[in-house]
């Protein structure tokens, strides 16, 4: 049972990644594949707070927010003059940057050695070391963004973002500054990156710069393109399948001196079969 | 300065090697336009091709040279029939491809490392046989100076391939407007085919070049294209000039700043070399 | 969305299908009383994959040698390419559905992830990790020779050779900065001086700059701390550029496949890997032991040494086989004699070693 | 009184004169023509008048006050401009609702996230939508649409921002005729609400039955200006319209 709530803590954790990438990738049709960037700075703020001042939980995650949200605008603000392939390679190199700073900025981030002894949150008296009531905490988090996103999307503000994904001359003729608003969509994902950074590093309790490389960026991507762009239910669908993916290929043995790298062929051809066949996602309706 | 030549020399060597990935890549690039990240690996199934005829078969080295390019010119035609051609057929965007081309490089790294285990191997005999010159200070050894001399040759063959023979001419048709060509009856399908078989080889023979120069692994083909990309970007997309003066640019730079800053910020360097020429000059050096 | 629908429940009951299948599977196959279950996590893909693969190769050797005793002993191996998200899972589900006894990890990340979900579930959990961070907490263990113990053998032997200026390669990982810190630590109070310091990052292939950088630094002698590839390609680079100054390293040279290229070079390890224990693994693999592969050697006999003095019938609890590996002293294993110190560190000395003609000897401490 | 006038207006595309120092004054509440040979400059002088393409030199004046050397396309709305084009851009993944609720909401990034008048805005969708006859077709994609329907639904687009002028590029091509009738009448209700109309259009039928004043270009420059009726019988514009 434990493996399972673990799983789904992680589920909950991604499906959080998923859904706030889907607002830029999925509705404003931005590929930005720098979100593990800012979970890993919102990781990082909380590991580095909770182990070196006295600070709690949940005030490391506001600053974590704070901190991605300042980031976040420089960042948006260079993205906002690129579209199509350029502005994803320059998203590739905002992650590639921020995780030579995770690696080499030794007196903050320890460096690759990284952040061990994180605690967990503390509320109320509630013992978070019991994995089943941080994933009570987990999902309350993962229902505020989901929430928060589906405002988003309904709202004219959402509308907006769907016409700058559809033709971004066209809705600026018609008097709507487009560079803001792929601007706010930008920060607001990031923010919610950061959230999910706070609840990994609290929950592993170890962090270190390698779970925040373009690596895991394009494994956020992957997520949001196999569940559908442009729906949010979707980016849980693609959570729970590629999280769940490789646990249930650690059951499928092959033989066993070449059983790990078989799962990854198995993984490859999956993404190569599911944009052949489905390119729109289990249940997407914008092709990307 | 005693080191200066010898980091003029590291530089050149440097931008010889991204010059014959860059070129390659531009090839590709300006006519399918989107991102194949599965690039990089056609230099590890070079280089694993050339061990294999060489060191399993025990043929002379000079055939399993030409053996390993062409069988990964075959590997690259393939890639692109079976799969990129089938998502153009199905009107398929860049993103897609780029998700697809993921899916490739993921399966055909772990393919080779289950054939050849992941271990590092290297292509050259023991340490006495390198012959090694030195020029105006600066030392250089046998195959680098190959790697020197094909980088040259590969892109004279490119720019009298492209410029001055018929099949460059569709070449380039192809590259300002695919439709276009295709409405004058260039069967760009076809051509794509052979250009990719054209592109796969010669980053087959970089990577061959680069296994008896360093040695190679299966994962060594993400960070070459990555580097290769950044030079074509910073050069100017599809321009052949552009690619190797981005190439070479990228080379200085980043020599020259592990000399000024340290090791550890290479990839950084590079990458944000990338970003100041996005934001101050995205459409590279050459191109107009 | 009629057809999609199809999909997702397609997706949802295949996916259920085939976890609740291995859950009933798995709880009918018999948990005798008696069988000692090792969970054992490295990378068995992506860039280190070959380190895992020694990592397996070694305890599979030690099990095939383990002779008989008292209880049965299994061993499962879990893939988490080094990245911390799939270490916790592979704990997780060693933990809930092997119900493991005992945890094998490898690399500091790995360990780090661990050791909180070991004392939490009361697993014996061994890491083949330089920062000791992983031994805290009674069930974790380390089995990494300190770096204050090579340390102090390689300062006397620079001392013993008169030598002053001292250069440094190091990898950005956490072996290499953990000696490094500790060295310079140690060398304060010696006239040795640290005259260059080059970093590189796991992967880097062309060191030929930094080897420029470092050339005209005096130094007398290079210490490199990097895993293989790097290593050797560092090396080779640094003779092509006609470097001829000597080069020492703590451990990382025996590891690798071409030892012709650190030929007449000397440097420390943690104690001797017993020949037989080369030669046991290059007759299974028909390559020389990676790194760690001495370590997961020594860990696997060490686990069993500890639950087989457990006396009774019953299975041992992992209270009493911690109580017996705290008393643990001179185990000769893989890597000498190793004895367990009390904060769950297994220490071995290290000694003096030089490659003569492609084979590592010890030169004695 | 002229709402909107070009000074020496330039345009060049690496070299080649698109709009080449072109100066007109726009009645204000006329139905203004423009006409000429493909590639006379038409499209490209709407472009610049909507901020889609950069004026490299020369000025636009609005209400004959406002001087603008440079204009972003999301100002063109505070100048009352609004426009359709040639070829069709709808929001296409987007509902037939949708694509008029985009372009009336809220501008501002606050209020277009807490939206306190969304049935206002909805009563204008409809009112616009009931006109072009698309309201039944209302929650169907805008890729879904006959292109007919893809053009009165741009034009519907344009209606509902209720500006000041309208900038119409080739509205009828392609229309059946009973969609040309519904184009037509909107266009003279257009006028009779003291609005602006800019007509670019072939059909000289059309000019004739609606345009109060016409602009002939023909390589970016002006050729002849002035009523329908006495400019197209001149012989220099029959020929250069017909003759080559």
């Amino acid at each position: 049972m434990e493996y399972l709530i673990h799983l789904a803590i992680l589920f909950v954790i991604y499906a959080t990644l998923g859904v706030s990438l889907n607002l830029v990738v999925g509705y404003t049709g931005l590929l930005s594949v720098t979100h593990a960037a800012f979970y890993g700075i919102g990781a990082y703020t909380t590991a580095i707070f909770l182990t070196k001042s006295g600070v709690g939980f949940f005030s490391s995650l506001v600053s974590g927010i704070v901190i991605v949200v300042v980031i976040s605008f420089l960042v948006g603000v260079v993205l906002s003059k690129f579209k199509g392939d350029y502005y994803a390679l320059v998203t590739f190199g905002f992650n590639a940057i921020i995780f030579a700073v995770f690696l080499n900025w030794q007196n903050l981030t320890n460096g690759s050695l990284g952040v061990p002894g994180i605690s967990r949150p503390e509320l109320f008296g509630i013992n978070f070391a019991n994995n089943f009531n941080f994933l009570i905490l987990a999902l309350i988090f993962f229902v505020l963004v989901y929430f928060a996103s589906r405002f988003i999307v309904n709202s004219s503000f959402g509308r907006v973002l769907k016409a700058i994904r559809e033709d971004e001359t066209a809705i600026a003729v018609f008097g709507y500054k487009t560079l803001s608003f792929k601007l706010v969509v930008f920060i607001i994902s990031a923010a919610m990156a950061a959230v999910a950074g706070s609840l990994f590093a609290s929950y592993i309790t170890f962090i270190d710069p390698s779970s925040f490389q373009l690596t895991e960026s394009m494994f956020i991507l992957a997520i949001i393109i196999l569940g559908g762009l442009g729906n949010l239910r979707g980016s849980i669908l693609g959570a729970l399948f590629l999280i769940l993916l490789p646990e249930i290929l650690r059951f499928v043995g092959f033989s066993s001196d070449i059983d790990a790298q078989m799962r990854q062929v198995v993984y490859g051809i999956i993404l190569i079969l599911l944009m052949l066949y489905r390119p729109q996602g289990l249940i997407g309706e914008y092709k990307l | 300065m005693g080191i200066l030549p010898q980091l003029i020399l590291n530089s050149i060597i440097a931008g010889a090697i991204y010059t014959l990935v860059a070129l390659s890549f531009n090839l590709i690039y300006s006519t399918t336009k989107f991102f194949n990240l599965a690039h990089g690996v056609m230099a590890a199934i070079g280089g694993y091709a050339v061990f294999y005829f060489s060191k399993t078969l025990g043929l002379d080295i000079h055939i399993a040279i030409v053996l390993g390019v062409i069988l990964t010119g075959f590997v690259g035609f393939g890639v692109d029939k079976f799969i990129y051609l089938q998502l153009r057929k199905r009107k398929a965007s860049n993103m897609v491809l780029l998700v697809a081309s993921l899916g490739v490089m993921t399966a055909l790294q772990a393919i080779i490392a289950i054939l050849f285990s992941s271990r590092f191997k290297t292509l050259s005999g023991n340490i006495d046989t390198q012959k090694i010159f030195t020029i105006l200070g600066g030392v250089i050894t046998q195959t680098q100076l190959v790697i020197l001399l094909s980088a040259v040759l590969i892109m004279a063959g490119f720019v009298i391939f492209l410029y001055k023979t018929q099949f460059g001419k569709t070449v380039r048709a192809i590259s300002d407007d695919e439709e276009v060509a295709r409405i004058i009856g260039i069967n760009t399908n076809k051509i794509i085919g052979y250009i990719f078989f054209i592109g796969s080889a010669v980053t087959g023979f970089t990577g061959i070049l680069i296994g008896f120069d360093v040695g190679i692994e299966p994962t060594m083909g993400l960070s070459l294209l990555l580097k290769g990309v950044i030079a074509s970007i910073v050069g100017g997309v599809g321009n052949i000039y552009g690619g190797v003066l981005g190439a070479f640019l990228l080379g200085f730079v980043e020599n020259f700043g592990i000399w000024k800053i340290s090791g550890e910020w290479k990839d950084a360097i590079a990458f944000a070399l990338l970003i100041v020429f996005l934001i101050f000059r995205p459409r590279g050096i050459m191109n107009k | 969305m009629k057809q999609s629908t199809k999909w997702i429940i397609g997706v949802i009951v295949a996916v259920a299908v085939v976890a609740i299948g291995y859950f009933v599977l798995k709880d009918s196959s018999d948990i005798s009383a008696k069988t000692i279950k090792i969970g054992v996590i490295a990378p068995m893909t992506g860039d280190l994959a070959f380190m895992g693969e020694g990592i397996r190769d070694a305890i599979l050797i030690a099990k095939e040698n383990m002779g008989n005793t008292k209880n049965r002993y299994e061993v499962i191996f879990e893939d988490d390419q080094l990245d911390a998200k799939m270490s916790a899972s592979a704990a997780n589900k060693l933990l809930s559905v092997d119900k493991v006894d005992a945890f094998v990890t490898f690399s500091s990340v790995t360990g780090n992830v661990v050791a909180p979900i070991a004392e939490q579930n009361k697993a014996v959990h061994f890491g083949i990790a330089s920062d000791s961070n992983v031994a805290k907490g009674k069930y974790n263990f380390i089995h990494w020779t300190p770096p204050s113990e090579e340390n102090k053998v390689l300062i006397a032997e620079l001392q013993r050779r008169g030598i002053r200026k001292l250069g440094i390669f190091k990898g950005n990982a956490p072996g290499a900065i953990a000696v490094i810190d500790d060295l310079k630590e140690q060398l304060k109070d010696t006239n040795i001086e640290v005259v260059t310091e080059q970093v590189f990052n796991s992967g880097e292939k062309d060191f030929r700059t930094i080897i420029a950088k470092s050339k005209d630094s005096g130094s007398e002698i290079y210490l490199l701390l990097a895993f293989s590839p790097e290593l050797e390609i560092l090396v080779k680079q640094m003779r092509e550029t006609g470097i001829t100054t000597p080069i020492t390293s703590i451990e990382n040279f025996e590891m690798s496949e071409q030892l012709d290229l650190f030929e007449g070079e000397w440097y420390v390890n943690s104690a001797d890997p017993t020949a037989d224990f080369i030669n046991k693994f290059n007759t299974k693999t028909d390559k020389s032991p990676t790194l760690g592969a001495a370590n997961a050697y020594d860990i696997f006999n060490l686990i069993v040494a500890a639950n087989e003095k457990v006396e009774g019938t019953s299975k041992p609890t992992s209270d009493q086989v911690v109580t017996e590996l705290m008393k643990i002293t001179n185990f000769s294993g893989a890597l000498g004699n190793l004895s367990v110190n009390e904060d769950g560190i297994i220490v071995s000395k290290a000694a003096v070693r030089i490659i003569k003609d492609g084979k590592p000897v010890t030169v004695g401490n | 009184m002229k709402i909107i006038e070009t000074k020496n207006l330039v345009k060049r595309f690496n070299g080649v004169y698109a709009i080449d120092r072109l100066s007109i004054g726009i009645e204000k509440g006329q139905i203004t023509g423009i006409v000429g040979p493909n590639g006379s400059g038409k499209t490209t002088l709407i472009n610049l008048l909507s901020g889609v393409l950069k004026i490299d030199s020369g000025e636009i004046v609005v209400d004959g006050t406002e001087k603008i050397t440079r204009i972003l396309p999301h100002q063109v709305f505070f100048y009352g401009i609004t426009r359709t084009f040639q070829n069709v851009r709808l929001f296409e993944q987007m509902t037939v609702l949708d694509n008029i609720l985009v372009v009336i909401t809220e501008r501002n990034i606050f209020s277009s996230l807490f939206e306190k008048h969304i049935e206002y805005h909805h009563k204008i969708a409809e009112e616009v939508l009931q006109k072009v006859g698309l309201w039944k077709k209302k929650n169907q994609l805008a890729a879904n649409l006959s292109y007919g329907q893809r053009k009165l639904l741009e034009i519907a687009r344009a209606l509902a921002m209720k500006a000041e002028v309208y900038l119409f590029d080739e509205p009828f091509a392609g229309l059946f005729p009973e969609m040309r009738k519904i184009v037509s009448v909107i266009v003279q209700e257009l006028k009779q609400k003291n609005k602006t109309v800019i007509l670019i259009e072939h059909d000289i039928g059309l000019i004739r039955e609606l345009c109060d004043y016409i602009f002939v270009m023909n390589e970016g420059r002006l050729l002849a200006e002035g009523k329908p009726e006495s400019v197209l019988e001149r012989k220099e514009i029959i020929e250069a319209y017909f003759g080559n």
